[in-house]
């Protein structure tokens, strides 16, 4: 295994330190806790939007936390959904009397740990409500399920959610639009090499050199299906074709999209994949509207990407447009 | 089963998950994330602790403690679940200095609803909900608990979750590919469960 | 050979159509070359700064292309600089009347390319000014040599001279601070995995997994030395070491920090060497001003950082924090 | 030496560089950034394609399209090199239909000053210009050139650099590791002025 760390259980720990110790500005950390808040946390008279999951996704989330989007951002350990407690310290430290939102990715363990939390928050009087992001299309979506999982497409709910508050909407409000949003995210993603889990030490899954998972989450884990090697053509017309099973591509339809690298995909293969995707979509008669290329919710250092589509109306175009001022994501 | 009891019993099953860490692991890396026996030996190294520096009066004192290392100590789905059936499994010990073998069915019965409550779990879904079940069911089938039954159900309810397609979990994103592989979380509730019958034989003998 | 790409010999040219496609409103491609422009080229009334180089370094050089970075880069194959024509066509396109400023790296190549475009502009009359910037220790410094590389540090360079031609330097003032502000700009890297690229298909060289690679450049080429596996804060302390042979570093300095990843390096990774660095150096008493950690000048997918020092002083402090709008840094 | 020759002279070196793309690529790689087959490949392809198309008059013309292609198309160190080598050598050449063995030689040396001007080299800092200064010397020390004798002189220039430490170019950046590895502009020069060779001693007899 070769990493740049010290020692595989501290990796969460150190990083958030590095983290602090860059953002001094921008950055604190409650002690004691994996949580990073804005400095200038609790901000009054907004709902604050938390967001979290386990770490190995850099930059998210802690690296989206400032003005415009998340207030706190709670880490667990490398791909393991962080405890109640954090979450409910970042609960305790951002709510600046106007409630708090929680933005949750859709894994079983997410959803258990950010609930009791809720719960925990809850019983102290805190107005608390959250949304459960599953824009990933790869696995079907059923009630007898778990679902599907929340992927890259969170990152655009962090946006527009972190808009909404600091443009003035109150916790209600924005616990409707989040519904509405995570409806009209989808993404689709696949990788061409594993990563490796600090403390585990080795790979996830092996992938021979002529193979590549179509499907791939955010934690190391296997596809969904198992290819051949794709050109980026291909590739991103399968990714695409996928999204589209879910989510109906008309002509002179608004889109965002976001091309997601997954850790060790060099920028100059992800602007392939979206000129290939700016292709079918204009073949197709949609409009995009907005494109965000980059590594956003990585899985460590796996080669892949995902492509994620945001219908797109007038005021989701003022959010993702409005500032926001954080380490990872500037507007 | 008095507090000592419950303390070996979980003292040993801190130490097969710490000898099985890489096994779990393993598993966990075939349909998961990779990170169950990181999970729980985080949890259970943090559980052992506690239980070697304080003193507990009940059994459920003792499984309250854990519980609480659980949930404070291993995030993940594992730590939630864990964390839960050992709340309600202390919950249903009350104050009680020493439970019978009613008491004891009432405590896996209980831990088993708490991971059905928080997992939303149904049997055959390929979790550990799946040995829960299985092991309430052993356990109640005779007045006595028979030890010796309950362990064979245990095993083969683990057994099973291989040949089954997960529903629940990470390992439900993964659809027919899940199926061939040992559920991890079912392995170590196993173990859990092994620890529980040497404990409570070698108490009867 | 793992990648997401359709044709290694088209890989440049899709990743350019790729990133006007995706960021319409912010560049340009002038037809039939590879110069990315801003859309608003030229800017009238201020000198024009141009960067380029190989491909392979992304975002490097055309994600910096944007308001208070530079106005135009000059894309060349990967690891190869562009040809002088490609240059000229790029001096053409934004010169606004107050001359043009070219930020090169020093590799025998691009200063070779750069210097006949810089004729080719002179003879049609342009004003035309150029740096060369060589921020890496790695290599012993020499008169009867190429001299040093110029590797991450060069983006601090597109910032600070941005921000100056937008705050209304002149090309003289802009030339006059380049050459004092590479002689304060020290950057030192570490590879553990080598790169590929496309055209070649298999790695430069080859790394046991207990081994790395010590003074790496960021185009694939071995280090200056090989070494077992240190760790995080090992790297970190030997990073500095060398960088310290060449700037010495004083109590009550004030610094600028960039840790930059190489393209496979987890921002986590990233963030836990920013760390250590951080404490090393407060341990000497100097300040860091400001901690820029990202990847900024990549080698493809070659897993590694580099670290980078800049001496601050009142001015580089504004100029750096100016505003720069850019697809990949904003401010 | 006409324009035939000329255009001789360049096919044979493209095919010649084609086919060792990939050795060059290897040698590239072991001291700098594996392009330098890539690139020469690039400039020879596109130069073949205008020597085909075109027709030229003199062996000036040649090599003034030749130089055009390398600084157009190759980028690099290698296509500034290789491109100003050629401009300068067309510019020796001037108008002459035909070139005398002492043409060749000052054409040669035209070439060899480009190189070294423009990569600021000196002798036996494991570049490309070890191997144009020697091939010079090799040329001028007989009045009709023996190709034979600048063959093996080549060749030995070429040959030398593996252990030369490099002073110029990328593999400079390796310090003592370069030791060891042929410079690889060094084995393309070597192939040029083989190619060179071929065409020549053909015509001679
Ligand atoms: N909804 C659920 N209900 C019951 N058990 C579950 C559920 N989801 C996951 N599990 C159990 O949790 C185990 C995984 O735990 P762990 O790997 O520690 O957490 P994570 O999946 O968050 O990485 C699974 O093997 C399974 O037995
Ligand atoms: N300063 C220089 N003077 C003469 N030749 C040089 C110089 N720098 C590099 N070269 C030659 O160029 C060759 C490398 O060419 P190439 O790989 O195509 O370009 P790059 O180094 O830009 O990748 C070297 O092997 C060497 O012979
Ligand atoms: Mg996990
Ligand atoms: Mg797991
Ligand atoms: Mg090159
Ligand atoms: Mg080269």
């Amino acid at each position: 295994m070769k990493k740049l760390i010290n020692n595989a259980s501290e990796v969460v720990n150190e990083m958030l330190d590095g983290m602090v110790l860059s953002h001094p500005n921008e950055l604190r950390r409650l002690d004691g806790t994996t949580v990073l808040v804005r400095k200038d946390a609790p901000v009054q008279g907004k709902p604050a939007i938390i967001s979290g999951g386990g770490s190995g996704h850099e930059p998210a989330h802690a690296g989206f936390v400032g003005r415009g989007m998340l207030d706190a951002a709670v880490s667990g350990e490398v791909f393991t959904s962080p405890t109640p407690d954090q979450v409910f310290e970042a609960v305790k430290a951002v709510d600046g009397g106007s409630g708090v939102f929680l933005v949750i990715k859709n894994y079983t363990g997410d959803v258990m740990n950010f609930e009791m939390a809720a719960e925990m928050a809850e019983a102290e009087g805190i107005d608390v409500k959250y949304v459960v992001v599953n824009d990933d299309v790869a696995v079907e979506d059923s009630s007898f399920t778990s679902g599907r999982r929340g992927i890259a497409g969170t990152v655009l709910v962090h946006k527009i959610l972190g808009a909404m508050a600091e443009e003035g909407a109150s916790l209600g409000e924005i616990a409707e639009e989040a519904e509405k949003l995570v409806k009209d995210i989808k993404s689709m993603g696949m990788s061409l090499t594993p990563c490796i889990v600090p403390e585990a030490g080795k790979p996830g899954f092996t992938l021979a050199d002529d193979e590549m998972e179509i499907g791939t989450g955010i934690h190391g884990e296997p596809g969904v299906e198992r290819t051949g090697l794709l050109s980026a053509d291909e590739t991103a017309a399968a990714l695409l074709e996928k999204i589209e099973q879910d989510m109906k591509l008309e002509p002179d339809m608004d889109v965002l999209l976001l091309i997601n690298g997954l850790g060790a995909t060099p920028l100059m293969e992800q602007y392939i994949i979206s000129r290939a995707v700016h292709h079918l979509l204009k073949d197709k008669g949609v409009k995009v509207t907005e494109t965000i290329v980059g590594e956003w919710m990585t899985s460590l250092e796996m080669a892949g990407v995902s492509v994620t589509l945001l219908k797109m109306n007038e005021d989701r175009q003022r959010w993702i447009a409005a500032a926001a001022d954080t380490t990872a994501f500037k507007r | 089963m008095n507090q000592q009891d419950a303390v070996n019993w979980i003292l040993s099953f801190q130490k097969k998950i710490e000898s099985s860490k890489e096994y779990l692991t393993d598993l966990d890396q075939a349909v998961g994330d990779g990170d169950h026996g990181i999970n729980m030996n985080r949890g259970l190294q943090h559980a052992a602790g506690v239980l070697h520096e304080k003193t507990f009066e009940t059994p459920g004192d003792v499984l309250k403690a854990v519980s609480t290392a659980f949930i404070s100590k291993v995030g993940g789905a594992s730590g939630p679940l864990y964390g839960s059936a050992m709340l309600k499994a202390s919950g249903s010990c009350g104050g009680k200095e020493t439970l019978e073998d009613e008491d004891v069915k009432a405590m896996l019965r209980a831990a088993a609803d708490a991971v059905q409550a928080r997992g939303r779990a149904e049997r055959g879904e390929k979790t550990m909900y799946d040995v829960w079940e299985a092991v309430v069911r052993a356990a109640e089938e005779k007045e006595d608990i028979d030890w010796q039954h309950v362990r064979m159900k245990t095993a083969e309810a683990a057994d099973a979750t291989k040949e089954m397609q997960a529903k629940k979990g990470r390992a439900a994103y993964l659809g027919a590919r899940s199926i061939g592989h040992l559920d991890p979380g079912s392995v170590s509730t196993r173990m859990l469960i092994e620890s529980l019958a040497e404990v409570l034989e070698s108490g009867d003998s």
